[in-house]
């Protein structure tokens, strides 16, 4: 569905992003991951359209989309949460969520009925009538993936949505992923929790330096020397708090 | 002949603007609130050199450093009393803040020193500079020179004392400096004395041609605004360029033009610099 | 300072909290006593507050319409009572504050406004209320085109004052033989300066003068030097100026420094006829011309003018201007008709005011006498032109009333 | 009673106190001074669509409010066209000229956009003080003498300008109870609180600005027309300044930015110390009335930056807050 050629993205001289190639396919979910500064989040940002490639191209469903602005990929289907939470501090949870929603419902009463479903579905719905800026952390993200998900996307690019988690909530979030899988959508997930990343993931995408060094499922890339080399021989051992 | 002497004098203004605009972009820098009542710092500088040369016969020139210091303890109590308060406000009461400082000050100036316009006369500044064919007022040519001096000094401050590179870290990253040591609500006093002084000083430099009344600030603060913007806000180098430029653009604009237009052609430049540099010209992206 | 400054509050807070006495005669006058303008209505409101006090007191020496009657005979000696109003240079607010004189104040007359298009707002407001608006010191040549029937101006238009320094020039010319070709104007881009700046032009071409700049600059600027450039470059003889108190402050300095000598300055009062000018600009300020509206030196000519100047100055400190002698006589106008019309009744100070019949010898002003024609312009004003002499304003035209000669062309500035 | 509740019946007196007033109070300085609030206010909440919702502080509003007035006197004088058309042709004419401003100046964003609208203003006011078709620096003046409904213009009485004034005050508030209402409101909202999130959610900043500057900017107009109807004179100085730009936002700030009521609110509040600083110290010619005004602005700024209704919210926390989509304080 998602098709990802040869991408660059550079900064002035520095390279973030050098000839990164993989592809998603339809209810994929695909894990991102690399050392920090590895150009996890620039993939993101080409991804949602918030920073135009160098060279390269992204195809959706064979359409190319490089250099899209990010409101045209949302309406394409591919909606995105952010590391830092980005939620809409003045607005209450319900309303959060019915800004997503109204991507594809103008109406305010078809946008809360959509919203509320969507609440419903990431478990948020009790907290609907509150001021989204009471929300614990985790509620936050899980607002901003509730928000996401009320676009009604084909593909949902998930930036860390479980650092700083506690180890209930990693697996809720978990949870969470999966029955989005169930719904037919595409998640591309970044991601420092291996213990959340690798269960779901159907395949591994590994970033160094910008660049792919390993692309396959959870269990062949966890075998793969060069990327224990790289990466995981420090971190899986230390999974977040 | 006629143009040359013409740039020269909008180079002469425009570092006098300079001036008035490094205060101005070293408390937003700081702070990131742009002051409205900055011109009335200029005014109060134009003021206490015209009250010490009226009650002691003291020249603005030699009452220069008091004036500084005066307005430094102005600049420095006012962040104390009022600015202090809202520091972490949403940008629209600062500026509303700021607007209504501006509007106190002038009433003050004019409860306690009437509307009249006042100037001192008989200063040692009087005269002309002339050479090549070309002739200036001694008191704006020594004007610009002490904007340029004391612009010099902010900028050598910020850059060579320890004072003013915390002042400068503070600007860059307030948390950081916190965990430097660096007291915030100190640098931010002392970024509201600095700029306040820049403005006195500019003021007490004004005082020997300008005449001074209450309302004397508002000529100033457009003119001020355009640079910090121009400029890059916070970046003082960049105000002072940008003075320079805007002053000769204005002098030598308004001569070849037409002078009714010569406001719109500085804006306009200004438009135009921030639409395809929103930074400005040495502002920090 | 803030002694007097706490009685004139006190005064004004216990005036605006009584209401007045049946016997009172309250008119309501609007002058800019915030703002840019703030130092002008000062010395305005002083002006109309002297001649209302001289009114209702006994002190008969200054042989003036109605002073020292102790109030106004024709309405059994009731006294003139002045609420003051600020319009802070704002139309809108000139607007209500009539509005406020008129329904809360139940003045009998308005006096005001300084400011041409305040004038006009606020006179608007008294023609709505059907109440007599007198306008003392605006010369907007339209004021009195607006077919306004409650309107009534005492003080001459720009269109005259514009006349009078061509009449002028033809005088130099004729009685001295002193040529002038090339005319220049410099005038502010403001109603006041733009209206007085297309009538300079008409006139100069009319007159077969050649205008070679017309530079209209921004008010208040920091500089003026492109506009002073400019001014050499197209080395012009005469130079027209219409500038407030701080340009006209800003531009001589800069004339100055940039050396810059035309053969003559002919200023349009405004801000080198206020009393700060000279006070500011000592010597430099010398043989600039103006046109005027008065001048101290005519009490040479008519005593009253330094009679009632005395008074002014015993109390403010400073002597009348062109200003406050027109605040001061309007004042004076006012006074006389309603004590004609014997009643606070609008109609009757109407019908007085058009019937108004001042001479020569009853006012403090150079004017043939004060009676208003059909459009309520007075049309016995006239203006003269003075000239800074030894630091004094100085009658140098008409001929008649001058007391002294001109200086022309302007000495070096150097050596002066 | 829930305070969304005691809101509205706060509001429902409000209006039928605005309704009645002329009515009741026969003095015409009062009558006067209610109707400058209901100008004022009509400015800020037209204002508060683009300041308060989008978050996009505009100090060039004058622009817009001149634009009507100009537009409006322009059609009755050269042809004879009522301003009650007039009215809508500025406001039309300002929302093409607010996208055209606009366009670039979103560009901008913070401080650097409220400085170049300041800009803007200041370069509009100078060239309509150039442009002898626009009158020049003396103006445009609407004659006296043609009174009655078709004119717009009224002699003594004040009701009709009060009426007007409420009404297009009604008209503005209704515009902007639409606008919070639909998905532009919610958008503007997110634009104002995370820019980046509400793009990824597929909202165009540059589309919802431009309809925020568009909608504000012809609100404001209307008020524009008004004014020059009831002042009969219009120049550069008194519709296109800076100072009265600043005003706009100033009750807004004052009220409570970005919500229904503030802005009403906040210019009853500025009116009065406006009102009362000049009638209890104008007079005196010593700037008092600038002394008590800029003291209270800075006291107010300083100790409730989130305005009248920033302080209710605190006072009066909501007790169970219902989903209704009460825009928040002032951020």
């Amino acid at each position: 569905m998602l098709s990802v050629e040869r991408l660059t993205k550079r900064f002035g001289g520095l390279a973030a992003n050098e000839d990164v190639s993989f592809e998603v396919g339809r209810g994929e979910i695909i894990g991102l991951i690399g050392p920090n500064g590895a150009g996890k989040t620039t993939v993101f940002n080409s991804l949602a359209g918030f920073f135009p490639p160098s060279s390269g191209q992204i195809r959706l469903d064979g359409q190319p989309v490089a250099g899209l602005p990010p409101e045209r990929m949302a309406a394409l289907g591919v909606a995105r949460t952010f590391q830092i939470v980005r939620i809409f501090k003045s607005m209450t949870v319900l309303e959060n969520v019915m800004v997503g929603a109204m991507l594809h419902h103008r109406a305010v009463p078809a946008a809360i009925g959509k919203a509320r479903e969507a609440l419903r579905f990431t478990g948020l719905d009790r907290r609907a009538g509150d001021p989204a800026s009471q929300l614990t952390v985790a509620e936050q993200k899980r607002l901003e993936v509730t928000r996401a998900l009320a676009c009604e996307p084909r593909l949902l690019l998930l930036d860390e949505t479980m650092a700083g988690l506690t180890q209930n909530e990693v697996q809720e979030a978990v949870e969470l992923v999966k029955r989005i899988q169930a719904r037919g959508i595409a998640c591309v997930v970044v991601e420092h929790v291996m213990e959340g990343i690798m269960p779901i993931a159907d395949r591994m995408v590994v970033l160094e330096r910008g660049r792919v060094i390993a692309n396959g499922p959870p269990r062949a890339i966890a075998e793969d020397p060069v990327v224990v080399a790289a990466y995981l021989g420090e971190e899986y051992r230390a999974p977040g708090p | 002949m006629l143009l040359l002497q013409t740039i020269l004098s909008g180079v002469l203004i425009g570092l006098v603007y300079a001036l008035v605009a490094v205060g101005l972009t070293l408390i937003f820098g700081v702070m990131d609130i742009v002051n409205f009542a900055h011109g009335e710092f200029l005014m109060l500088g134009m003021y206490a050199s015209f009250w010490g040369f009226a009650l002691w016969k003291l020249d603005p020139l030699f009452t220069l450093p008091l004036t500084a210091l005066l307005l430094f303890g102005v600049g420095a109590a006012l962040y104390r009393v009022v600015i202090r308060r809202i520091t972490d406000a949403p940008m629209l009461s600062q500026i509303f803040t700021t607007f209504g400082l501006m509007i106190l000050f002038r009433g003050l100036a004019q409860y306690f020193w009437s509307p009249d316009f006042r100037s001192v006369e008989g200063s040692v500044l009087t005269g002309k500079v002339a050479f090549a064919g070309l002739q200036f007022g001694l008191p704006q040519v020594v004007a610009a020179l002490g904007a340029v001096a004391t612009s010099g000094a902010v900028w050598w401050f910020l850059r060579s004392t320890r004072l003013g590179a915390a002042l400068e870290a503070t600007a860059a990253d307030k948390e950081a400096a916190a965990l430097m040591g660096i007291d915030a609500q100190k640098m931010f006093a002392l970024a509201w004395g600095l700029g306040a002084a820049c403005a006195g000083v500019a003021g007490a430099l004004l005082s020997t041609t300008f005449p001074i009344f209450p309302e004397v600030g508002a000529s100033f603060i457009l003119f001020a605004f355009v640079l910090v913007a121009l400029g890059g806000f916070g970046s003082v180098a960049g105000a002072f360029w940008a003075g320079i430029l805007v002053g000769v653009v204005e002098v030598v604009g308004g001569f070849l033009w037409d002078p009714a237009y010569k406001l719109v052609l500085v804006l306009s430049l200004y438009l135009l610099v921030v639409w395809l540099r929103p930074q400005g010209l040495m502002g920090k992206a | 300072m803030s002694t007097t400054f706490r009685a004139s509050l006190l005064a004004a807070l216990l005036g605006a909290a009584l209401p007045a006495t049946a016997e009172d005669v309250t008119i309501g006058v609007i002058y800019p006593l915030t703002g840019a303008a703030a130092s002008t209505g000062l010395e305005l409101k002083n002006a109309a507050q002297l001649a209302a006090d001289l009114i209702n007191g006994t002190e008969k020496s200054l042989a003036l319409p109605m002073v020292g009657g102790g109030g106004l005979p024709g309405l059994k000696g009731a006294k003139l009572k002045l609420v003051f109003a600020d319009h802070q240079g704002n139309p809108q607010v000139g607007a209500s504050e009539a509005e406020r004189l008129i329904t809360q104040e139940k003045v009998a007359a308005i006096q005001g406004c300084y400011f041409s298009s305040v004038t006009q707002t606020a006179s608007q407001t008294a023609e709505r209320y059907g109440v007599p608006f007198l306008n003392d010191s605006s010369s907007s040549v339209g004021l009195t085109q607006r077919g306004f029937k409650w309107f009534f101006r005492t003080t001459p238009n720009d269109e005259l004052f514009v006349q009078n320094a061509f009449e002028f020039l033809k005088d130099l010319e004729k009685r001295k033989g002193i040529k002038v070709k090339r005319i220049a104007i410099l005038a502010e881009n403001t109603e006041f300066g733009t209206g007085a700046a297309r009538l300079q032009e008409k006139y100069a071409k009319e007159n077969g003068y050649e205008v070679v700049e017309k530079i209209l600059y921004p008010p208040k600027g920091t500089q003026l030097t492109s506009e002073v450039q400019k001014l050499k470059a197209a080395k012009p003889d005469v130079v027209f100026q219409s500038s407030y108190l701080s340009d006209a402050i800003l531009s001589m300095r800069t004339y100055k420094d940039l050396g810059f000598l035309p053969t003559a300055l002919l200023a349009n009062d405004a801000g080198f006829n206020d009393s700060e000018f000279l006070k500011t600009m000592g010597k430099d300020g010398n043989y600039v011309i103006s046109r005027e509206v008065w001048a101290l030196d005519l009490a040479a000519l008519k005593p009253v003018i330094g009679k009632a100047n005395d008074l002014y100055k015993a109390r403010h400190g400073v002597n009348f201007n062109g200003n406050s002698a027109r605040a001061f006589t309007g004042m004076i106008a006012l006074a006389e008709a309603i004590n004609r019309a014997g009643s606070t009744a609008p109609e009757a100070i109407q019908a007085a005011l058009k019937a108004t019949n001042l001479s020569a010898d009853q006012l403090i002003m150079p004017w043939g006498g004060i009676q208003y024609d059909e459009n309520g312009q007075n049309r016995k004003g006239a203006g003269i032109i003075v000239q800074v002499q030894d630091g004094k304003y100085v009658t140098v035209w008409p001929a008649a009333a001058g007391t002294k000669d001109v200086v022309w062309p302007l000495p070096a500035w150097e050596g002066r | 009673m829930s305070r969304a509740a005691a809101g509205r019946a706060v509001g429902l007196a409000a209006l039928v106190l605005a309704a009645v007033f002329p009515l009741v109070v026969r003095s015409a300085t009062w009558q006067n001074t209610v109707i400058l609030m209901l100008m004022v206010a009509q400015l800020g909440v037209a204002w508060n669509i683009l300041g308060g919702y989008a978050g996009q502080v505009s100090l060039g509003h004058a622009v817009f409010f001149g634009t009507g007035a100009y537009v409006s006197t322009l059609l009755a004088l050269r042809f004879g066209i009522t301003p009650w058309v007039g009215m809508f042709a500025g406001a039309g004419v300002s929302a093409a000229l607010a996208v055209v401003i606009g366009w670039p100046c979103f560009r901008l964003k913070g401080h650097y956009f409220a400085m170049a609208t300041i800009a803007v203003g200041e370069i509009v006011q100078a060239v309509v003080n150039g442009w002898e078709l626009l009158g020049g620096a003396v103006g445009l003046s609407l004659p006296l003498q043609n009174t009655g409904f078709w004119f717009m213009v009224f002699n003594r009485s004040k009701l009709p300008y009060h009426y007007i004034a409420l009404g297009l005050l009604l008209f503005t508030l209704g515009v902007n109870w639409l606008v919070t209402r639909s998905h532009v409101g919610y958008y503007l909202r997110a634009i104002k609180d995370e820019p980046d999130a509400a793009r990824s959610l597929g909202v165009s900043l540059t589309r919802y600005k431009l309809y925020a500057i568009a909608l504000s900017s012809g609100l404001a107009a209307m008020g524009g027309t008004l004014y020059a109807q009831k002042e009969l004179l219009i120049d550069p100085g008194s519709t296109l300044s800076t100072s009265l730009s600043i005003k706009m936002s100033l009750v807004a700030i004052m009220g409570g930015v970005g919500t229904l009521a503030g802005p009403v609110i906040g210019a009853v509040l500025l009116t009065t110390i406006e009102e009362a600083s000049r009638l209890g110290f104008g007079g005196t010619g010593r700037g008092t009335d600038m002394v008590v005004y800029g003291l209270l602005i800075v006291v107010i700024a300083v100790y409730q930056p989130a305005g009248v209704l920033g302080w209710v919210k605190q006072r009066f926390p909501p007790k169970a807050a219902p989903a209704a989509p009460g825009p928040g304080g002032a951020r």
